[in-house]
């Protein structure tokens, strides 16, 4: 049984993958056996990898190291290397990229003969390796040229679907993160000078302490960029809606994941955390981000924009866990530090789930009705139910509401922030509390927001004629959704199963087992999450719950007795009949909230009157609310027009075109380099 | 000996500074003309002196191609460039004769002054008629960028050249003589590239002002 | 057998000023230029084996080392891959009515005294005689500049051979100060022989050689395009025609380069130290990269932007080889190669989207990779190559570069060259990458699809290279280069 | 594991003892302006009556509206299960702590409003507007308020702080028992739709929020819904009498006679804690929509000021 070792199925997996981006290239012609041979080699790959993942975490707790080959070139190796963590990040991956590719098997359809999708399986498919390659690097070069190619296809899917429109979202997003990148580079390099070694599972001893928390404010930049953190969130918002829905959901899904693999990786287990003031700093962006990602997504009437702020919201809750158990660490109080960080772990998994769900959704809605605008749409849940539900299950899981899996990693997170407070430090207590503050507002929003987005687009009647014409759509797409629905409440009712395996992973890294913390075994689902005394037990709540509405039904049915129920129009205060046009709108729905929180988005409104005959019938009215992408507005690009202009200035005073001014330069530098010359 | 390629060295300088403050082009290619013949002699001597030692007639036949080139030939090219184009009366420097001629006594100095620690710390003695060569080819450079027409320029590179040999000519008696061979075969090339070019200008811009070439800029 | 690397380029140029046939010129240019890659090859498997390579006739002029090996490869790769893609750039122009058959005849001429010139500067042991083939190769291609012959290609010409000629003029001062630094060490006939001052290196007048080195740096660095005396080069990489702004880029500023290197060896050895040559090339590195990375923020012409980025990897290598170390030496060398072949690639693929749009603006470019599948992407990843992209060539050198300024203790500026470099990609990216969007302007004249075939098929094996060397290093290779750089740190 | 007993006793109570809130309110609120005012037991009625009413739904309606009195309804009374009426019966049965008790009211409010954009009517759109921006501003004072308090007890289960509470002498003089206590106060006055966030015997377009949602309601989905709020009322006051108010340490008897007594004496709390939410109702005036941010900030900053009293400053 050689073969079934985790590093050989992982090996097979590659080559599936691999064997399957040809095959689609060898097929370009045929956009149907393409499609079917691409993604179905990706679900048997997806499946390979998961269960190679399992197996890592579930039974082999060593460290893998498997070499394709070994580079000639200087400094180059190829070595991947397997290990609790790695396996975890893979095993999300693959539970995505299987799902994904099951609902592009039907969603590919809309672009035979209009796009080449045999480029886009081979993109799509090296997409899915690179981000194989940056959770299983085994040296900081190699994770580096991963990391740069991830970052490369993912622009070329963005830019994939359409032309013009997009070309702001590709550029943001690669510019954006290659300057992260190159704070990436500085940090391995400093890395290299000291310990004289690429190795991420090396030591880091040899460091000294100032240059640990240089390489750490360098590894926030560059990972922080690509997680997509406020405020350097500004590509996530163009490049998520941009992308085809399904490479949106990877790129959301996982891709924005290997940030947070990157940070536990080389901060927690590379650098080992030694400065409070590391998990603060995290706690602080997460409370950032948590709270603006929530709050601008609730402007957002564009279904995908809108899922991407919230991404930059969950993003913000990773790293709310993440800093508690920085700083828990850095306390050394090894259990809490691993409680914080199963917490955050674990809602990087249900991210994933709810997350990628919420885009294919999202793609689903766009290959019905055609558009991404949620004012045109409404009434949907009666043309698409199967859709509805699954939309409905995740928005619910996004919002953290109870029988999802939201839920149990922000209580996770909750209870380690309740842990954390001790009385006596001044700092770490305020901001806790502050930050739980802030997880239960971006709760609370996130619920009004997905209300306003399954209520406006789903629920109601029609507001165009893209949503009356819509239809459910294929069978495949619809299963590869309910595929993560049905995890989402899986773990929402039986958490204990998913932590265990969270444990294992964190257990690996930090040597402290919370599992003591954490009692319970697969087969008693109902066994209770329990941290110190503080107990859940969702399944016992969801048993409670189907059970008083049996019996509510039950007793009514028993009290009332059977009465008729008439159908009939809507309350129309006395009017002949209602329109769709008279339903509450997104913008109308966000209008309090955008009106309380004006200052984050500095909103504008215009009132055009078309004058008529008298100026009490006027012929037409034209009320327009807008709202200030106010990061970009008064921060990049002041600053980008300033570079521009400098650009610009020194261009056409040094290049002037003049002959004699470059006579100039070189006279000058000799005489300049004479006078060095005599001085020095 | 020694004396007397001070003082021409000295009239080498000198010569340059009466090229910067010419106001004409045919003055700027007489003066060259001059400087040339001046190199001349310092050549002459100079491989007189050496093939009477040594007999070895390199720099004698240097000498004769410097005749030939740079007191005859490329004076004359010059005159015939500049006749082809035509004529007009434009203002062709940059800055008031007076600033320049500061400008490159202010030069002179700053070669003194660069090159005065390489005696004193090494023990390896500069000599002025090298610091003079030096300062032709500053004040050569910097009449090229005070001159706005082309044949100025022209003739300045010319200066920078004939600064050069001079430098070599005092500091090590002269460069190999293939080098030198090839360095005029370069050069007369140099300057038949730039008269064409001067007369293709002309004949595009309507001037041989250098300041009208500044479309390509950014 | 090296010395058909010197007749070889000779006879082309007889010839082709005798043939009138324009196939026939097509024929001896690609001949020509595949008999010097014949040559090249052996001459670099004798270099390999016996380091060093010369001929007693000539008075010992003729003088291969690892060094020069490794740029005459470039050059001559380079040389053969440009004469290729000429056949078509060429047939296309006169399908167009651009040029005449003389024309033809000229550039042939031209550009095989262009080549002639480079491969003496790269194999001549005399550094007086290596500066007039320097200067040589300037006034060869003055007028392969002007070719177009309209008002910017004679001002690009104008400028390039005067800023250029000047400022290797300086480059001559400094090798005067050189000989009479060696004026009692070596003797008269030898003098400037580059082996022997080498050798000598540390009986020579130091401060004479400061002095000289100064000037030899400014002289050679005009040629190869470093800030501030970089001005002449975006005029003339930019008018000039695509093929020899390819050879431009590619071959002659690696030959400018060389030269510096050869000096640098001397005083470096003499000085036993290099902080003193260190100081000057970062300073003129970095500033020839900050200068790139400002210039290439608004670039409104694509070819210029191609110039910066070459005057911006000068600058690297010149970093490179002003922090004086094994590895930065390496990478200095590694970084020539990689940078030689990418931007050779996109020169040649511009010249394509030039003939194809006709423009040089980058507005007036748009839906690249549908006009023209082959040379979009190639434009497009050679873009994505020159500004540092795994897994290609550049970025194994940028890599090395990066360690090598780190590992000397160099950290701000290592900090300050990688955000540079970030910041060059992100120009390049803002400025450039519209071209492959959007549709074509609807143009009943302009055809889809490539023109120029064996253009394409250049293209191809050029991006074959930088791809397989961002991930594969030939032995040789790495042995060329080590022993090139034991040459220069005198290990 | 599971403690039957304390769980029928909880659901009895509570589904009982619910309506009787907003019976005595509304009594207090018109004895206080000189009315007779409907008999404290009219919800009852209301509810009675409701349940045998036949129902109108509207034809543009989904499952989603039909299901949602339901989820509202179960919602609230599983919340409810979890902060315990009484300590005298042992219920530590793990199902969950007050968090999981903030989440299932969200969850029940995620389908309220969610019905009140199903019906395509303006109105429901304006409830559900306006609940969402209410219950996003004044979900941190709530998550704040309990975490201060179940910090100083160290759990976040309520029957765990019920108990620790039981041990401290007055907690009412304690500066972070009295700040959490007015704070939670004014967050029941608005999440149960209570003057001066909302009004509940208004059905004007102006004003309504919480109504506006239940508009298309009719029969027994309507008593439901009605039911559901009105526990979730009483769960609120629950927790303000039980956590703040301890009165089960001096009962000292054990038995089913003392978990009889120890109702009672709660029942007499709930009626203390209605009475000064009707006073607080009556003596304040109903706030304008934009004017509600300033109420939950003074609730987060009294929470948080608890909070620092106790935490940071030591108190």
């Amino acid at each position: 049984m050689d073969w079934l070792t985790p590093s050989s199925l992982l090996y097979w997996s590659i080559i599936i993958y691999l064997t399957a981006a040809i095959v689609a290239i060898f097929f370009y012609r045929h956009p149907h056996l393409c499609t079917l041979f691409a993604q179905s080699g990706c679900i048997f790959a997806s499946a390979l990898g998961a269960a190679s993942a399992l197996k890592m975490i579930l039974f082999d707790q060593e460290t893998l190291i498997i070499t394709p080959f070994e580079s000639t070139v200087p400094f180059i190796s190829i070595s991947m290397t397997l290990d609790a963590l790695s396996a975890f990040f893979i095993l999300i991956l693959s539970i995505l990229v299987c799902c994904v590719s099951l609902y592009s098997i039907g969603y590919l359809k809309h672009y035979y003969n209009k796009r080449n999708v045999s480029a886009f399986h081979a993109l799509y498919i090296g997409f899915i390796l690179s981000m194989i390659f940056v959770f299983t690097a085994g040296n900081a070069v190699f994770f580096f040229i991963a990391w740069e190619i991830m970052t490369v296809i993912s622009y070329f899917l963005v830019v994939f679907e359409s032309e013009d429109v997009n070309e702001k979202a590709g550029l943001i997003y690669i510019v954006m993160t290659h300057i992260g990148a190159a704070f990436l580079m500085i940090a391995f390099m400093i890395m290299f000078v000291y310990t004289k070694s690429f190795d991420i599972f090396g030591s880091s001893e040899a460091i000294p302490a100032t240059a640990k928390s240089l390489m750490f404010v360098f590894f926030l930049i560059g990972f922080g960029v690509k997680a997509g953190v406020v405020p350097v969130h500004v590509w996530l918002p163009y490049a998520h809606p941009a992308a085809p829905s399904n490479v949106s959901a990877l790129m959301s899904g996982i891709m924005i994941k290997t940030a947070i693999y990157g940070l536990i990786r080389f901060i927690l287990c590379y650098l080992n955390v030694h400065n409070t003031w590391w998990g603060i700093l995290i706690l602080c962006i997460g409370i950032v981000s948590a709270i603006l990602g929530v709050a601008y997504a609730l402007m957002e009437h564009n279904i995908k924009r809108l899922l991407a702020f919230h991404s930059v919201e969950n993003i913000g809750i990773i790293l709310i866990g993440l800093g508690i158990s920085f700083v828990a660490f850095s306390q050394g109080n090894g259990i809490l530090g691993g409680l914080a960080i199963s917490a955050s772990l674990l809602h990087t998994f249900n991210h994933t789930l709810f997350k990628g769900g919420l885009f294919l959704g999202a793609g689903s809605i766009q290959y019905a009705t055609h558009t991404k605008d949620i004012e045109k749409l409404g009434g949907l849940i009666k043309k698409m139910p199967v859709t509805a539900v699954m939309v409905l299950c995740f928005s619910l899981a996004i919002s953290a509401i109870v029988p999802f899996n939201g839920f149990v990693s922000e209580w996770l997170t909750y209870q380690s922030l309740f842990s954390i407070i001790i009385p006596g430090q001044t700092g770490i207590n305020i901001i806790s509390i502050l930050a739980a503050a802030a997880l239960a507002m971006s709760g609370a929003l996130a619920a009004a927001c997905f209300v306003k987005l399954f209520g406006i687009s789903f629920l109601g009647k029609a507001r165009s004629e893209c949503a009356l014409n819509a239809a459910e759509v294929p069978a495949s797409m619809n299963t590869g959704m309910g595929i993560l629905a049905l995890f989402c409440l899986v773990i929402g009712l039986f958490p204990v199963f998913f932590l265990k395996v969270v444990d294992k992973v964190v257990f690996s890294i930090s040597g402290t087992t919370v599992i003591g913390e954490l009692q319970g075994g697969f087969l008693i689902a109902w066994y209770p999450i329990n941290v110190s005394g503080n107990a859940i037990t969702p399944s016992a709540i969801f048993i409670a719950s189907a059970v008083i509405i049996l019996a509510t039904a039950a007793l009514i049915r028993l009290v009332g007795g059977k009465v008729s129920e008439r159908k009939y129009g809507t309350w129309d205060c006395g009017f002949r009949e209602l329109t769709p046009r008279m339903q509450y709108t997104a913008t109308g729905f966000s209008k309090p909230l955008r009106i309380v929180l004006r200052i984050l988005y500095k909103p504008g409104r215009m009132l055009e009157t078309e004058k008529g005959d008298s100026s009490y019938f006027p012929l037409s009215k034209k009320y327009r609310v807008w709202t200030e992408p106010v990061f970009e507005k008064y921060v990049y690009d002041p600053f980008l027009t300033a570079v521009k202009r400098f650009s610009l200035r020194i261009k056409l005073s040094v290049q002037t075109g003049s002959t004699h001014a470059y006579l100039v330069y070189i006279f000058a530098a000799v005489l300049v380099l004479m006078l060095y010359n005599r001085l020095a | 000996m020694e004396f007397f390629f001070d003082l021409l060295s000295v009239l080498v300088l000198l010569s340059s500074f009466v090229l910067v403050s010419n106001k004409k082009i045919t003055a700027y290619i007489k003066t060259f003309q001059i400087q040339s013949a001046l190199i001349a002699l310092i050549a002459g001597i100079m491989g007189w002196s050496i093939a009477v030692n040594e007999d070895k007639y390199d720099i004698l036949i240097i000498c004769v191609i410097i005749i030939a080139l740079k007191v005859i030939f490329i004076p004359h090219l010059l005159y015939k460039t500049y006749g082809n184009i035509e004529y007009r009366v434009e203002k062709d420097f940059f800055m008031n004769i007076p600033i320049i001629v500061l400008i490159c006594c202010g030069l002179v100095v700053f070669s003194y002054f660069s090159v005065s620690n390489i005696g004193s710390l090494t023990g390896f003695h500069i000599n002025h008629q090298v610091v003079n060569s030096l300062s032709v080819v500053l004040i050569g450079f910097f009449f090229m960028i005070s001159r706005k027409k082309a044949i100025g320029q022209i003739i300045g590179y010319l200066v920078i050249e004939n600064g050069i040999f001079v430098t070599a000519m005092f500091s090590t008696n002269g460069m190999p003589f293939i080098v030198d061979i090839g360095i005029f075969i370069d050069m007369i090339t140099a300057v038949m590239i730039m008269g064409i070019m001067v007369t293709r200008i002309n004949k595009k811009f309507e001037s041989i002002n250098i300041d009208k070439l500044s479309k390509l800029k950014g | 057998m090296g010395l058909v690397l010197w007749i070889a380029p000779i006879i082309a140029v007889m010839l082709s000023r005798v043939v009138n046939n324009i196939k026939s010129l097509h024929i001896i240019s690609i001949c020509t230029s595949f008999i010097m890659l014949l040559a090249a090859g052996i001459t670099t498997k004798s270099v390999m084996l016996y380091e060093t390579l010369t001929y007693k006739i000539f008075g010992d002029a003729f003088f291969i080392d690892a060094v020069s090996i490794i740029v005459l490869d470039i050059v001559i790769i380079i040389g053969f891959l440009v004469s290729i893609y000429s056949v078509g750039y060429l047939n296309e122009k006169l399908r167009h009515n651009l040029i005449k058959y003389k024309k033809i005849k000229f550039y042939y001429s031209m550009m095989y005294i262009f080549m002639f010139s480079m491969v003496l500067a790269l194999t001549v042991n005399n550094i007086g005689i290596m500066w007039v083939a320097i200067e040589a190769t300037t006034l060869a291609t003055a007028f392969l500049v002007g070719f177009n012959n309209d008002e910017n290609a004679l001002e690009a010409a104008w400028k390039y051979v005067i800023i250029c000629s000047v400022g290797i003029a300086m480059a001559l001062v400094g090798i005067i100060f050189l000989h009479l630094a060696s004026i009692n060490v070596v003797s008269n006939e030898n003098a400037l022989q580059w082996n022997l001052l080498y050798d000598n290196a540390k009986d020579l007048n130091g401060s004479v050689l400061r002095l000289s080195f100064i000037f030899i740096l400014i002289g050679f660095g005009t040629k190869a395009g470093l800030a501030p005396m970089h001005t002449w080069l975006p005029d003339a990489h930019s008018q000039a025609p695509s093929p020899i702004s390819a050879l431009l880029s590619g071959a002659l500023l690696n030959s400018a380069m060389y030269a510096t290197i050869r000096i640098l060896a001397i005083v470096n050895k003499n000085l036993n130290d290099s902080a003193f040559t260190g100081r000057l090339m970062i300073a003129f590195g970095i500033l020839s990269i900050a200068a790139a990375a400002v210039f290439i923020m608004t670039q409104k012409d694509y070819k210029r932007l191609l110039a910066y980025s070459s005057i911006e990897h000068m600058g690297i290598i010149t970093l490179a080889f002003g922090i004086f170390t094994p590895l930065s030496i390496f990478a200095g060398f590694l970084h020539m190669i990689n940078h030689s072949f990418t931007k050779t690639m996109l020169f040649l693929a511009s010249g394509n989207i030039l003939q194809k749009y006709n423009t040089r603006r980058i507005s007036k470019v748009r839906g690249l990779l549908k006009m023209l599948p082959i040379s979009g992407a190639a434009f497009l990843i050679g873009l994505l190559a020159i500004s540092g992209t795994p897994p290609f060539s550049i970025f194994v050198s940028e890599i090395n570069m990066f360690l090598s300024i780190f590992s000397a203790k160099y950290y701000v500026l290592g900090g300050v060259f990688i955000l540079l470099l970030a910041f060059i990609f992100v120009g390049i990216v803002i400025t450039l990458f519209k071209v492959f969007f959007g549709e074509p302007a609807i143009d009943s004249n302009i055809r889809r699809g490539e023109t120029n075939k064996p253009g394409a098929a250049v293209l191809i094996v050029l991006l074959i290279i930088i791809s397989v060397t961002g991930l594969y290093m030939p032995k040789l290779l790495k042995n060329l280069i080590t022993s090139a750089q034991m040459i220069i740190i005198g290990g | 594991m599971v403690n039957v007993e304390y769980l029928i006793v909880q659901i009895i109570v509570v589904i009982m003892a619910a309506p009787l809130v907003n019976g005595i309110i509304k009594k207090t609120k018109a004895l206080s302006q000189k009315r007779k005012g409907a008999p404290v037991l009219q919800l009852y009625y209301d509810l009675f009556k409701l349940f045998k009413k036949s129902t109108v739904v509207s034809d543009t309606t989904s499952w989603i509206f039909k299901a949602a009195p339901y989820i509202v309804f179960t919602a609230s009374l599983v919340a409810s299960l979890l902060v315990p009426v009484t300590t005298m019966i042992d219920s530590v049965w793990y199902a969950g702590d007050l968090i999981l008790m903030v989440y299932l009211f969200a969850l029940g409010r995620f389908f309220m409003m969610l019905a009140g954009l199903d019906a395509a009517s303006t109105f429901g759109g304006m409830g559900s507007s306006r609940e969402a921006m209410i219950s996003s501003l004044i979900e941190p004072s709530i998550l704040v308020t309990l975490m201060t308090v179940g910090l100083t007890a160290k759990s976040t289960s309520s029957y765990q702080i019920m108990e620790f509470m039981k041990g401290v002498d007055a907690p009412l003089i304690r500066p972070v028992y009295l700040l959490t206590f007015i704070a939670l106060l004014i967050i029941t006055i608005a999440e149960t739709a209570r003057i001066p966030v909302d009004d509940p015997s208004t059905h004007l377009e102006l004003t309504m929020v919480h109504e506006a949602m239940l508009l298309e309601y009719s029969g027994r989905s309507l008593a439901l819904m009605e039911l559901g709020a009105s526990i979730k009322q009483l769960t609120f006051i629950t927790l303000l009498a039980n956590i703040f108010i301890p009165h089960d340490q001096f009962i000292f008897i054990s038995g089913a006679g003392a978990v009889l007594i120890s109702i009672l004496i709660y029942l007499i709390k709930v009626i203390f804690v209605s009475i000064l939410i009707a006073v607080a109702e009556v003596s304040t005036v109903k706030l304008r929509l934009f004017s509600i941010p300033n109420l939950a900030a003074l609730a987060f900053i009294l929470s948080f000021i608890g909070f620092m009293q106790h935490f940071v400053l030591g108190r």
